[in-house]
């Protein structure tokens, strides 16, 4: 069980970041030399729990961690060199595969991105079926999360299994609209590809109605679980200061106590006409995150209820919007979503020809990750696996 | 008190126990081989090129060849070589046909850009999903035979779509020959002095534009089958 | 939020010795970017953090871009002396410049508590090869750590005063920057008989005796 | 029956033996539970039924694990039985033997054994009275010790850094 | 021979009650008299052997086909009907499987790891009374038995996780070590009221003790008074966690540590150690239903004819329904909070039951009045110390109201 002595393992880096006053909790374990024996472990990347192939590499001083560094960057395929590679329409079926979860919210950051670029408005009917999908990719987005969180904890399977059960339904409704349940290349620029029929719309509306129902049970059997709360109350706790300045998004960030949610910050699309609420944890600890995406995808509910009701009519797309040959003129804009992970933005710089010379994505997996050393510090394995799944990462999304 | 919690959990998973037994809504296993998984009318895989008839489908290809599917498809897998020479087609006027149509299908991700982009409803894409090879380099390189599928085969894993491109083909063909009749008939009605009568009867006036091949896209595609009949671009 | 020129005359005013300007934006977008050369960046960074009325505490993206090296054609009037004793003529003359690229890196900024966003920094490196060290904004937002590791691991762009410079995509052995315009794809990755003349062209220069088994064979 | 308890000794015996000879420690470490299960199998063959399942119960599932955490912790699973030098092996030799000689010389020729045969076993209820009655004072003393012993332990044991929340 | 087709005089003498016993008989009759203990004694060995044998088989296949009905999916039903094959397929794979050994394991400990884990699991079964008169060995002390052959089981596991020379394995050893000596304790105290109120040591007295029924319809199992029912909750948990099932399996805590302990087994042997872990499932259920559920005691009066091994067989079931009906339930705990649980819960639980169990054993005359408040008091002495104890064990931890952002 011996090991390479800790100095010679460059252990002894220390964090010199200004941050420091920012609440961000330097190592209270930075091992003194020489304490004892250190065992090095890197869990991954052919790890099963680590969501895809991602590695950690774990010092261990006994059962708690010291040092964890991640590394990433095996799924990389240089997205971006090929955003530039090819055409504005082109590119929409390649951001399908970033985060390959939700592959709706992924396309409409996309399209609102070259939308902002090149100033095509967007018909009325497109926002409201933009919202529907998007909240649909949500549920479907937290409830996968809710089962891989369970199998992290140890459940065999069973909430994963009720998460993927529902998690067809909605596939199923993605795959009758745009043609493939994941990869789906279904938002244009100016709207959307396919107009929803009458019975999709209708099997949109008995999803719906059946989805609260499947949360409570789902919620009976792991929310007042005492094991449940036990592994992840005071798990990976983030102070809401670290968690603004790291630039973290979504539901992680609004578990910490900030109610940032760019549905109401921004008020893109039209959401500012529905009214709905957004959910805030105290303690921004891993049940914090798990209980924010419950209640978030209650609001999505009753969005979903509104937007079905408030549905108009009118053509999907506007039929002279360009999409093959669009050329924006020369010029950079930067748009972002509210997606079920965080903020998904594309930074796109033309210079008036097809192929945009600039194609940026903001992943929010990847800024998520930031923090993950400063949240697994004094953990055990066992909580780093479980405040790793919390996080909720995509590897399409993180390496691009 | 300590272990309300488990309890409710053993609640939850006893009943779904009992439910999987009789509701529908939680059993949702279907036993691939065995049961047949129902499509939904969308459902794409790999493109296919649509020929008009069964019998002779090299002959009656709708793709003339104008490339503009291999220049949009983002992973670049389509790849087409012209014909020299030009061959009638449904509608009587001499086309050119592509010599080479060869979709990589290692390559290709089913993304339906090609279908979206294509002016001519050339090619549409498949619903056969159990596909399999032997070789990886030939094996799934497609190349026109076995391509091309009648329109009957389109009609019947597309009904809906299908039927609308056909009505909007024979609307389209319908105004051609209404535009030809008027054509001959205003030529018939004053004739023009030495006006060579072979200009007269080359000017087909047809709705349908040649694409010289030239690269300017400047036809704005229809977006989709689907939605209403886009109107068509004006000959170049 | 006050308006992209106000914000430049203020802080023109505070930072006498940074030099501050506009850089438009021709996209309806409307979003007028800061350029700001790359001495004083942390200082003014670290002032649109702490400032009341912006309290831009979330950096949201961090991007790198490349502009290679320009050719710049220009037409240049010239005198030269005319016929004898008449008056000197003016001619133009065709003169082709190398306009020097650089790299350069843009921040986009949004305050959580405010609300409002984005102010957008940009700040060019001196040329491409070697001064293209910029100051890290790491001590001042958590979120440019691993933005920026990426835009090192891909443009080439060295971060002074990041804690952990190192590269965050590729494996550490990696030689090149490959999102840089410039950039050539190594040809030896496996052949794959894609049938698209291009790819071909370059696997037969690559395996100039054996005709690929299974490339399509152009039609006689 | 002598036949048995002959076995039985060799039962015990070898394991013990190969223990002391064995380089790997935590191979020796297992044959002394072979040794203390030949002990066990001695109280069964004169019938003390319950002491042997108790004797089995304490040392093979509690004294073991107290000696293989020992080994495990102080050194760490390489085989370092360095042979010591030939002197100090023919000492501790000498030493064994005259150890042994003595307890054995002791044991045979001085006690007087009451008899041959195996007293008739005490059955377990009057094993029970015997020890709440005369013998009460005795096992309160044992369990007395006992408690000492583990919290002594416990106190050596607990975590020698100053940390967060001491594990278990 | 066989005959009595009369209704018989008490079920003590009804046809099938005595059918094994016939059985063996008839098997051994024509033996010479010295021989015939030796056939006999090896006749129950192969019945325990067969019937538990196939009963590890099928509760592989049920563990799999309940847990896949509680997981809305079918299960495995490819080979055989309804998939009753299966285990058939599993132990052929088992067994053609490459068995590796690492070169740098231990070659002797590492196959003997497995062995002894079996041997062990099996030898407890041998006191259980699995029917009326139907109990391999009849010894005065067979509970103690019981438990010095369960006790062993850690060593083994120890020498698995020690013999594979891999750091994963290592560290999985240790925390099972943690984990067994730690719930071994809980184990033994939740039996110590038992002996001490059925006032023997061996299984078929603690049986015989709870007999009877109270005015026909309440029976005197240990499980239905109020220190028996929480023994018997005490004795469950540590049963869980000495046989490494659901809320506890973390030595081979598949999200952590890989395989744990079993990372460097393949083939046959990691079929062995899957086979131990169900034997000693089996053997922890059995006895619990001896100690607390009445062994094989019909549940009412009226239902006496049924014969008793299909009793204590019926009961095993449902005891082992509940270990994978928690298993599909509950997710894992970690390492300190199991001990936790173990040393602040259970055993301080288990010693307030023994001081229980001791005062109804002295009030057993108590009729009438007296019997009430004896059972209050006994029910007062297990409800107080379970909520105070709960208290303190989940403080910190409990559901919380969330808020919501202002708009």
């Amino acid at each position: 069980m011996m090991l390479p002595d800790p100095a010679a393992t460059g252990l002894a880096r220390v964090r010199k970041i200004e941050g420091a006053a920012l609440g961000l909790r330097t190592p209270a374990f930075a091992p003194e030399e020489g304490a004892g024996d250190l065992l090095e472990v890197s869990l991954g990347p052919h790890h099963p729990s680590t969501h895809g192939v991602f590695r950690m590499d774990v010092v261990l001083d006994g059962e708690r961690i010291v040092r964890l560094k991640p590394v990433f960057g095996y799924l990389h395929r240089n997205h971006e060199k090929l955003g530039e590679g090819t055409s504005y329409l082109g590119s929409m079926p390649y951001t399908d595969r970033l985060d390959y979860l939700n592959s709706m919210t992924n396309n409409w950051a996309y399209a609102l991105a070259v939308e902002k670029l090149a100033g095509i408005p967007v018909t009325e009917r497109a926002e409201y079926v933009r919202v529907i999908l998007a909240e649909l990719s949500r549920l479907l987005n937290h409830t996968c999360l809710a089962g891989f969180l369970m199998q992290d904890c140890g459940c065999s399977g069973t909430p994963l299994m009720y998460a993927f059960r529902e998690r067809e339904k909605i596939l199923d409704l993605f795959e009758s609209l745009s043609g493939s349940r994941m990869m789906c290349n279904f938002q244009r620029f100016g709207g959307c590809r396919v107009d929803p029929s009458a019975e999709w719309l209708a099997a949109t509306r008995t999803l719906v109605d059946g989805y609260g129902a499947f949360l409570d049970e789902f919620e009976a059997l792991l929310s007042g679980n005492e094991i449940v709360m036990a592994r992840t109350q005071g798990v990976g706790r983030l102070p809401a200061a670290l968690a603004v300045n790291a630039g973290v998004t979504g539901p992680m960030l609004r578990a910490s106590g900030v109610g940032h949610d760019l549905r109401k910050v921004d008020g893109y699309g039209v959401y500012p006409r529905f009214n709905f609420r957004v959910p805030i944890g105290r303690d921004g600890d891993v049940y914090d995150r798990y209980m924010v995406r419950m209640l978030e995808m209650r609001e999505s509910i009753s969005i979903l209820d509104q937007a079905l009701r408030g549905l108009p009519g009118g053509p999907i797309l506007d039929p002279k919007a360009k999409q093959r040959g669009l050329r924006p003129k020369a010029g950079e804009a930067y748009g972002r979503i509210e997606g079920p992970k965080g903020e998904i933005g594309f930074f796109l710089v033309s210079d008036g020809t097809g192929n945009p010379t600039r194609y940026r994505v903001r992943a929010p997996s990847f800024v998520n990750l930031t923090i993950l050393e400063d949240l697994c510090l004094g953990h055990s394995v066992a909580d780093a696996v479980i405040i790793l799944g919390s996080i909720d990462i995509v590897l399409g999304e993180v390496d691009r | 008190m300590l272990g309300k919690g488990l309890l409710q959990g053993l609640a939850v998973t006893a009943k779904n126990l009992v439910g999987s037994y009789h509701d529908p809504a939680r059993y949702v296993t279907q036993e691939y081989p065995e049961v047949q998984p129902k499509l939904p009318e969308a459902y794409r895989n790999f493109p296919f090129l649509v020929s008009e008839t069964a019998d002779d489908p090299m002959g009656t290809l709708r793709c003339v060849a104008c490339q503009i599917c291999e220049k949009e498809c983002p992973p670049q897998c389509i790849y087409i070589e012209k014909s020299k020479d030009k061959k009638p087609d449904a509608t009587g006027k001499a086309q050119i046909y592509p010599a080479v149509f060869a979709i990589d299908t290692a390559v290709c991700m089913s993304c339906q850009i090609c279908v979206e982009v294509c002016p001519f409803d050339a090619i549409k894409m498949d619903q056969e999903f159990a596909i399999a090879a032997t070789d990886r380099f030939g094996g799934l390189l497609l190349n026109r035979e076995q391509l091309a599928k009648p329109n009957a085969y389109y009609h019947q894993i597309h009904p809906t779509e299908a039927a609308e491109v056909d009505e909007r083909l024979a609307a389209e063909r319908r105004a051609a020959e209404e535009k030809a009749r008027l054509a001959a008939a205003a030529k018939a009605a004053a004739p023009k002095p030495a006006v060579p009568a072979a200009a007269a009867a080359a000017a087909p006036g047809a709705a349908r534009p040649a694409p010289a091949g030239s690269t300017a896209p400047a036809a704005s595609a229809p977006v989709d089958p689907v939605p209403p009949p886009a109107p068509r671009p004006p000959s170049p | 939020m006050e308006s992209p020129e106000a914000l430049r005359d203020r802080l023109l005013a505070r930072f006498p010795g940074v030099s501050v300007e506009l850089v438009p934006n021709g996209s309806p977008s409307g979003q007028v970017s800061l350029r700001i050369s790359p001495a004083g960046l942390r200082e003014v960074a670290r002032f649109l953090r702490d400032d009341a009325a912006l309290a831009l505490d979330q950096c949201s993206n961090v991007t790198g871009l490349d502009s290679p090296d320009r050719e710049v054609v220009e037409t240049v009037k010239e005198s030269q002396p005319g016929a004898p004793g008449g008056p000197p003529v003016v001619i133009e003359r065709k003169q082709t410049r190398i306009e020097p690229g650089h790299l350069e890196v843009v921040y986009h900024l949004y305050s959580v508590a405010r609300r409002h966003g984005p102010v957008i920094l940009r700040a060019r490196t001196g040329n491409r090869t070697d001064a293209v060290t910029l100051p890290s904004l790491t001590p001042v937002w958590r979120s440019c750590e691993f933005q920026e590791r990426e835009v090192f691991d891909l443009y080439g762009v060295v971060f002074e005063g990041h804690p952990d410079l190192r590269r965050i995509l590729m494996w550490d052995a990696f030689a090149g920057h490959p999102m840089r315009k410039d950039y050539v794809e190594p040809d030896d990755y496996e052949w794959e008989p894609t049938p698209h003349g291009e790819v071909l062209a370059k696997a037969r220069r690559h395996y100039p005796s054996a005709a690929a088994p299974g490339a399509v064979q152009p039609s006689p | 029956m002598t036949l048995l308890l002959a076995i039985l000794a060799l039962v015990c015996l070898v394991p013990a033996v190969a223990a002391v000879l064995v380089r790997n420690l935590i191979h020796s470490a297992l044959l002394f539970v072979l040794a203390w299960l030949g002990l066990a199998a001695f109280y069964l063959a004169v019938g003390a039924e319950f002491i042997a399942f108790a004797h089995a119960l304490v040392y093979v599932g509690g004294v073991s694990m107290v000696v293989l955490f020992a080994v495990l912790l102080t050194r760490p699973g390489r085989e370092s039985a360095l042979p010591a030098p030939s002197a100090q092996r023919a000492l501790g030799g000498l030493v064994a033997v005259s150890l042994v000689a003595s307890m054995l010389g002791s044991s045979i020729f001085w006690t007087r054994l009451p008899s041959v045969e195996p007293t008739p076993p005490v059955p377990l209820r009057r094993l029970g009275e015997l020890l709440a009655g005369p013998y009460l004072v005795a096992l309160l003393l044992v369990g007395l010790i006992l408690t000492v012993a583990l919290i002594g332990g416990l106190l050596l044991a607990a975590p020698r850094r100053p940390s967060e929340g001491g594990d278990a | 021979m066989i005959l009595a087709a009369a209704a018989p005089a008490s079920p003590a003498d009804a046809w099938l009650e005595r059918a094994p016993l016939l059985l063996r008989d008839a098997l051994t009759g024509w033996l010479p008299d010295a021989l015939r203990p030796w056939v006999a004694a090896l006749l129950s060995i192969a019945t325990i052997l067969g019937v538990f044998g196939l009963l590890f088989a099928y509760m592989t296949l049920a563990e799999r086909k309940i847990l896949g009905r509680i997981q809305n999916r079918p299960g495995p039903n490819r080979t055989g009907p309804f998939g009753l094959l299966q285990p058939f397929a599993d132990a052929i794979k088992a067994l053609t499987k490459e068995d590796i050994v690492p070169r740098a394991a231990d070659q002797v400990l590492h196959f003997l790891a497995p062995v002894v884990l079996v041997a062990l699991s099996l030898i407890g079964l041998a006191v259980i009374p699995f029917g009326r008169n139907l109990v391999a060995v009849e010894l005065e002390a067979s509970v103690l038995y019981f438990f010095a052959a369960g006790a062993a089981t850690e060593l083994s596991i120890f020498m698995a996780g020690w013999a594979s020379r891999n750091k994963y394995s290592l560290l999985a050893a240790m925390r099972a070590l943690a984990q067994l000596i730690s719930y071994e304790v809980p184990l033994l105290l939740s039996m110590v009221p038992v002996v001490v109120v059925a006032g023997s040591l061996s299984t078929t007295g603690i049986v015989a003790a709870q007999g009877g029924w109270a005015a026909g319809v309440w029976p005197h199992w240990h499980a239905l008074t109020p220190w028996g029912f929480s023994a018997f909750g005490v004795f469950m948990v540590a049963a869980l966690a000495e046989s490494n099932r659901s809320p506890f399996d973390l030595p081979e805590a598949e999200s952590e540590l890989i395989a744990g302990h079993l990372t460097e087994y393949s083939g046959f042997k990691y079929a062995l150690f899957f086979m131990a872990e169900y034997l000693g499932m089996a053997a922890l259920s059995a006895m619990g239903v001896t100690l607390f559920l009445g062994g094989w005691q019909a549940p009412l009066a009226v239902l006496e004819f049924i014969p008793s091994y299909v009793w204590f067989g019926m009961k095993l079931l449902l005891l082992l329904l509940g270990f994978i009906w928690i298993r599909a339930t509950f997710p894992r705990l970690r390492i300190d909070q199991l001990t936790r649980l173990s040393w602040k819960f259970l055993v301080p639980l288990a010693l307030v039951n023994l001081v229980n169990g001791g005062l109804w054993a002295v009030t057993s005359d108590w009729t009438g009045a007296a019997g009430v408040a004896r059972w209050v008091v006994s029910a007062l002495l297990v409800v107080v110390p379970f909520v105070v104890l709960g208290r303190s064990l989940t403080a910190g931890y409990g559901p919380r109201t969330y808020r919501y952002a202002s708009p």
